[in-house]
């Protein structure tokens, strides 16, 4: 198992929003994590990246060595462990290529560095048309590109994605799907947190179901989708 | 004609140690969204540092190599060790308080200020100390307007400082860490980049910055004092925010406004109403463009 | 541990009338034997004031009897009565808590002043230094409501206070001084005394008119640019100041007449004490809180936030003005240097280090950090290291202050404390 | 009868960009309606615009009759238009009851001066204050918490302080936006119990913003979907639940090449 995930709490002030979870993902595969707005999904995303920190008695294990024990900077350049945040965060005030330069911040090899950013600008033509501009200035999905690349530039042994289709037109939205498909082709594990339940089921090959902070279904993504409760808790069929 | 020159000459000069200042202070309030209010002491500090180190380098080399190479000689050390002091105050004096209220973090700058000022009286005594002159001036007169090479000098170089830095933040990724922390510092680790080396790298610069002033100063006044910063810090603290958070041609343009203004009133009405004029100019300005010049928009809340 | 446990224990029966009786027998002591009879059998010079810290660390050697004199005139005194009238004073606090609250607290102020005038009487210096303090806890308590109740970052204090000194100050000499500047008095000088609550008032008035340049811009910028517009407007008053020739310019204004007595002053902090109570404990004046934590909930809740943000600054001010006057009156010498960026430094440092958002907080943080003032003077310059260093402490592990969001709870304060089902205070 | 909340031709624009197009929206005395949609619908927005956050670009709203479009949103919310937030509004260094006592505000008479020096009629009017907090802490079941900082209460308290704040207005009207995002099921089931009651004791309108369809069809008479921007259905809830515009919207596409 490349990541491994086992008792993972997490708590704001003093209400506990994640109660132990544990989950793992294999090497180059695609994983999905569904749940309701507000069931912790994006907390267990931010808890790898240790964007937030994880209660005492967590474990996050990224091929065999302790995460827990980095800050985010390391856990991004040491485990190429990359986030694409909710919200995409990308930095408006500098311009596409500076966002992609700035994502290899740590990465000593500037050859690769740059094959990376080229294959980037190859899978996202549109951002290649706008490397100049600030990314302030983009539109919703050309944002989304821009985070995801940043994230594959930064170092992407494991891509984790919070709501990549969130305020995306049904069209961008395919399309991203598709780029990050081609992303994992390129041997790059992904771990993908959505709301759209039947669009990331559908693209991942397996799945977990969270809800009020624990994880109460796993299984291969086909059969999560013929799942009765599955369809239920998302339409309330 | 002749007599706005003249002043014009002074504004340039007098603008160019608020710009450079300022920048300082911008950098520290760009990037971290602190009130450094120890930049006017740090800025004292750093005067002293090359006050320090002219002395033993005039000492040490007077004879032997020509003025100028010991001024940038002078001017790098002193950089390079005022830089530690900056350093100092991120790791010992913020650092703690990363997490806290932006007011308590102001509160703290205040009292390193303070500790700065004693400090150094404390350590030299009330004894008042002279910059020596680096360069020798000259005088010059073009067409009834005069000016000196010290002058010049210190508009040239603030000039080039500027120019250096804009690169540096424009050009290089640790630039590019910088900008991207003052729109987003949370998003800023998940590129890789550690925020405590850009926020030492911050303060390091600013008190670079802060010190060659200081030494440019000196050779314009050279009258040394422990307590020197304290104004020029409030002073550099309106300028960095008038220009706009996170810009740095901002705080520098406010910088020359300031020196402009200061200069300027001073030539028309008598030189008490400096601070009551400029300062009326700040309060309209910023009544009617609460962002300042090149603000982001960005909220600027003072959390508590 | 246990002994400090016991220790607590034994005394969390005084209520505060038996803490008063104490140091009230502590006082008596001191008035009667402190000069005559223990000082000179501990070769102090003379009563050590300050409780000594002057006398100490300018003559190490006279730390024992220092210590020594401490200990005999108010710690044990202190203790022991407070201890063993316990039953009495409770009796008496019993007894008070069927009054109706405002008479119990009134009688109980009128007690603590008359310990503190007795404490204070001793010498010149005492008084001069109570006066200050008292001062400073308005100035403290009233920047508190805009940096604390209302989370503003404003450093225009200092300004509404030379407002309120100047105004109270020309009035003053205008009205019952024969003054070079402003000529003879218009009104027989004894009617002075008597009309100097109206100037102090008409002073805080000028401030709060003064404090509306900040205010109006608070509509629509917050924080940082605010922070600004409040330094500059700091900036524009003392400089126009120093350029007004009819107030003295930079030389200021001098001779008030002696309005601002130990009582007076007194009087006034408790009055500021009281209507700052009242206003922040009502939801007009909690409305600052709402505004300062969510500005947008606070609207959706019908809280009328332009309003509220003018009050804030607008009461603020009139407090700070009240101060300056008062200050101007017991100095007795105001110049426009006294307004500057080093007393903006010091009234921050009060708020800050006492905790925000609290009155009990600004009035630790105003004492304590006038009487280390006062106390550390001997250290010189090393005073002025110490204190930032306690400051930068108290940042650090307390952000918000030593005691920072906490009411006063006065019939609390007052009730007595040797029932079963209250335990002494929490 | 004329509606309580009449919305019609509401548009706007954020800078070039249109967020919401051509809201219409009718809401009659007593009435519990919700808004559906995925996330980055713009239906928070549509709050915002009605509350007064936000100054619609084109179209009209009002409120009972009265016209609101334009008017300070504290003025808003005295002429009876109560709201709850999607991420909790909180006050955070402020106890329970003072959060309830605080949405009082424009119900209070006795003035700066009175606040000042604690005049009778303050007296009188706060103890009144106070009686009616407690009284709606004790009926969104938090009295327990009433003096305790509003931080140290679990999520699901808060978002009924929340509430209870709300209702200390006295809105004919009341927003709510996601009130259960976040809940644990008890939370949930109670949540729904706690809307009820008040939708019945205090006999108001109710406009909800809401993603658990189960909760919606529950309580919901009317619902409408909104999908960037614009009203994509609307219709009782078994209508909606079946609209395949609707199950497209939320679900995705079935088919993903």
């Amino acid at each position: 198992m490349q990541l491994v995930v086992e008792n993972l709490s997490v708590s704001y002030d003093k209400i506990r929003a994640l109660h132990g979870i544990s989950f793992s993902v294999e090497e180059g595969e695609i994983v999905t994590i569904i749940g309701a707005n507000g069931a912790g999904k994006s907390t267990t995303l931010r808890a790898i990246s240790r964007m937030v920190p994880a209660d005492p008695g967590s474990k996050i294990e990224f091929m065999g060595q302790n995460v827990l024990k980095y800050n985010t900077d390391r856990v991004v350049s040491k485990f190429g462990i990359s986030h694409v945040p909710e919200g995409r965060m990308i930095f408006g005030n500098l311009t596409v290529t500076e966002n992609l330069t700035l994502a290899a911040f740590a990465r000593k090899d500037s050859a690769a560095v740059a094959a990376d950013m080229k294959w980037v600008f190859d899978l996202f033509t549109r951002l290649e048309e706008r490397k100049n501009q600030l990314a302030g200035t983009l539109s919703g999905g050309e944002q989304q590109m821009l985070a995801v690349g940043r994230a594959y530039v930064s170092g992407r042994k494991i891509m984790i994605l919070d709501e990549p289709s969130m305020g995306l037109a049904p069209l961008l939205m395919l399309d991203m799907f598709d780029a990050l498909k081609e992303i994992n082709r390129q041997g790059t594990t992904i771990l993908l947190v959505e709301q759209n339940a039947r669009l990331a089921l559908k693209f991942a090959q397996r799945g977990y179901v969270l809800e009020h902070g624990k994880l109460i279904l796993e299984g291969e993504a086909d059969s999560l989708l013929d799942n009765p409760e599955v369809k239920k808790a998302y339409l309330g069929a | 004609m002749e007599y706005f020159l003249q002043n014009l000459i002074n504004a340039l000069q007098w603008g160019s140690f608020y710009a450079v200042i300022s920048i300082g202070y911008s950098m520290v309030y760009g990037v971290l969204m602190l009130f450094n209010f120890a930049h006017g002491d740090i800025f004292m500090v750093g005067t002293y540092i090359g006050f320090g180190i002219a002395t033993l380098f005039l000492a040490l080399f007077m004879p032997i190599l020509p003025g100028w190479v010991i001024f940038i000689m002078v001017i790098i050390v002193t950089m390079f060790l005022a830089s530690f002091v900056g350093v100092m105050v991120e790791v010992i004096g913020y650092r703690p308080l990363r997490g806290a209220p932006r007011a308590s973090a102001a509160i703290t700058g205040l009292m390193i200020g303070i500790i700065f000022e004693t400090g150094n009286l404390i350590l030299l005594g009330a004894q008042r100390f002279s910059f020596p002159a680096l360069i020798e001036s000259v005088s010059y007169n073009v067409g009834g307007v005069y000016f000196t090479n010290v002058k010049v000098l210190i508009i040239v170089v603030s000039l080039v400082l500027m120019a250096a830095l804009h690169t540096f933040i424009q050009k290089t990724k640790w630039g590019m860490a910088m900008r991207a922390m003052s729109y987003d510092f949370k998003a800023v680790p998940l590129m890789g980049v550690s925020i405590n080396i850009i926020a030492p790298l911050t303060f390091a610069i600013g008190a670079g910055l802060a010190s060659v002033a200081g030494i440019l100063y000196g050779q314009a006044y050279p009258v040394l004092d422990p307590y020197m910063g304290i104004l020029v810090g409030w002073k550099a603290f309106v300028a960095a925010i008038l220009g706009g958070r996170g810009s740095i041609m901002g705080a520098a343009l406010a910088g020359y406004l300031l020196g402009f203004i200061e200069i300027f009133v001073a030539m028309v009405f008598p030189s008490t109403f400096r601070d009551l004029i400029a300062y009326s100019i700040i309060l309209i300005i910023l009544t009617f463009r609460p962002r300042g010049f090149f603000g982001m928009a960005h909220s600027t809340q003072l959390r508590l | 541990m246990n002994f400090i446990k016991n220790f607590f224990r034994k005394f969390s029966v005084v209520p505060l009338a038996g803490w008063l009786l104490g140091v009230f027998a502590a006082v008596l002591i001191e008035f009667y034997l402190g000069e005559d009879v223990i000082s000179y059998y501990l070769y102090l010079p003379k009563v050590p004031v300050l409780f000594g810290a002057l006398v100490m660390l300018k003559e190490p050697i006279l730390i024992p009897s220092v210590l020594a004199y401490d200990l005999l005139v108010y710690v044990i005194p202190i203790l022991l009565v407070a201890r063993l009238t316990a039953p009495l004073t409770n009796g008496l606090a019993a007894f008070l808590e069927n009054m109706p609250l405002w008479l119990a607290t009134l009688l109980h102020l009128i007690a603590f002043y008359g310990v503190l005038h007795l404490w204070a009487g001793i010498n010149d210096y005492r008084v001069l230094v109570v006066k200050l303090t008292m001062i400073a806890v308005i100035l403290t308590v009233s920047l508190n409501i805009i940096n604390g109740y209302q989370g503003e970052f404003s450093c225009s204090h200092p300004g509404f206070m030379a407002l309120g000194a100047y105004a109270s100050s020309v009035l003053t000499l205008k009205l019952f001084a024969n003054d070079k500047v402003f000529g003879a008095a218009l009104l027989p000088p004894e009617y002075g005394p008597y009309l100097f609550p109206l100037i102090l008032i008409a002073g805080g008035l000028v401030a709060a008119l003064g404090s509306l340049v900040v205010a109006i811009p608070s509509f629509r910028t917050r924080g940082d640019y605010l922070a600004i517009i409040s330094l500059a407007f700091l900036f524009i008053v003392k400089s126009a100041i120093e350029n007004m020739e009819l107030v003295g310019g930079p030389r200021g204004l001098s001779s008030q007449p002696n309005f601002a007595s130990m009582p007076v002053v007194f009087i006034w902090m408790s009055l500021c004490i009281w209507v700052i109570h009242n206003f922040t404990t009502s939801v007009m004046g909690k409305a600052l809180n709402t505004v300062r934590d969510n500005e947008g909930a606070a609207s959706s809740m019908t809280v009328n936030t332009r309003k509220t943000k003018m009050t804030a600054f607008m009461f603020g001010a009139f407090w700070a003005g009240v101060a300056g006057g008062l200050f101007a009156h017991v100095l007795r010498y105001v110049n426009p240097s006294t307004f500057g960026i080093q007393k903006l430094a010091e009234i921050l440092a009060m708020v800050y280090f006492g905790g925000l958002n609290s009155i009990y907080g600004s009035i630790v943080g105003a004492v304590s950090i006038n009487v280390l003032g006062e106390a550390l003077r001997p250290l010189e310059l090393w005073k002025w290291i110490i204190i930032p260093l306690i400051l930068i402490l108290v940042m650090i592990y307390r952000p918000h202050g030593l005691i920072s969001f906490t009411e006063i709870n006065v019939e609390k304060l007052l009730r007595a404390r040797n029932r079963d089902n209250d335990t002494g205070g929490e | 009868m004329t509606a309580l909340l009449e919305v019609k031709n509401m548009t706007h624009y954020f800078g070039g960009l249109r967020a919401v197009n051509d809201f219409n929206l009718a809401i009659n005395p007593g009435q519990i309606y919700g808004l559906i949609g995925p996330n980055g619908a713009g239906k928070t927005t549509v709050f915002n615009l009605i509350t007064g956050v936000y100054t619609p670009t084109e179209g009209s709203v009002t409120l009972e009759g009265n016209n609101i479009k334009g008017v300070e949103t504290h003025r808003i919310a005295s002429m009876g238009l109560g709201r709850t937030f999607q991420n909790l509004a909180l006050w955070r260094h402020m106890n329970v009851i003072d959060h309830i006592r605080m949405a009082h505000y424009s119900q209070l008479s006795y003035g700066l001066l009175g606040a000042f020096f604690g005049t009778p009629t303050m007296r009188k009017q706060e103890k009144e204050v106070y009686d009616n907090s407690y009284r709606l802490l004790e009926i969104f079941d938090v009295n327990q918490f009433a003096t305790q900082n509003i931080g140290n209460l679990p999520y699901g308290a808060q978002r009924r302080v929340e509430m209870a704040r709300a209702m200390a207005t006295k809105p004919k009207i009341l927003f709510l936006d996601e009130p259960t995002a976040g809940m644990t099921p008890d939370e949930l089931v109670r949540m729904i119990e706690i809307i009820k009651q008040v939708h019945r004791d205090f006999g108001v309108a109710i406009f909800m913003i809401e993603h658990r369809m189960k909760f919606v069809m529950e309580l919901c008479e009317s619902i409408q979907t909104l999908v960037f921007g614009e009203v994509i259905a609307e219709g009782p809830p078994e209508e909606i639940q079946n609209n395949p515009e609707v199950i497209e919207a939320y679900l995705g596409k079935e088919d993903l090449h």
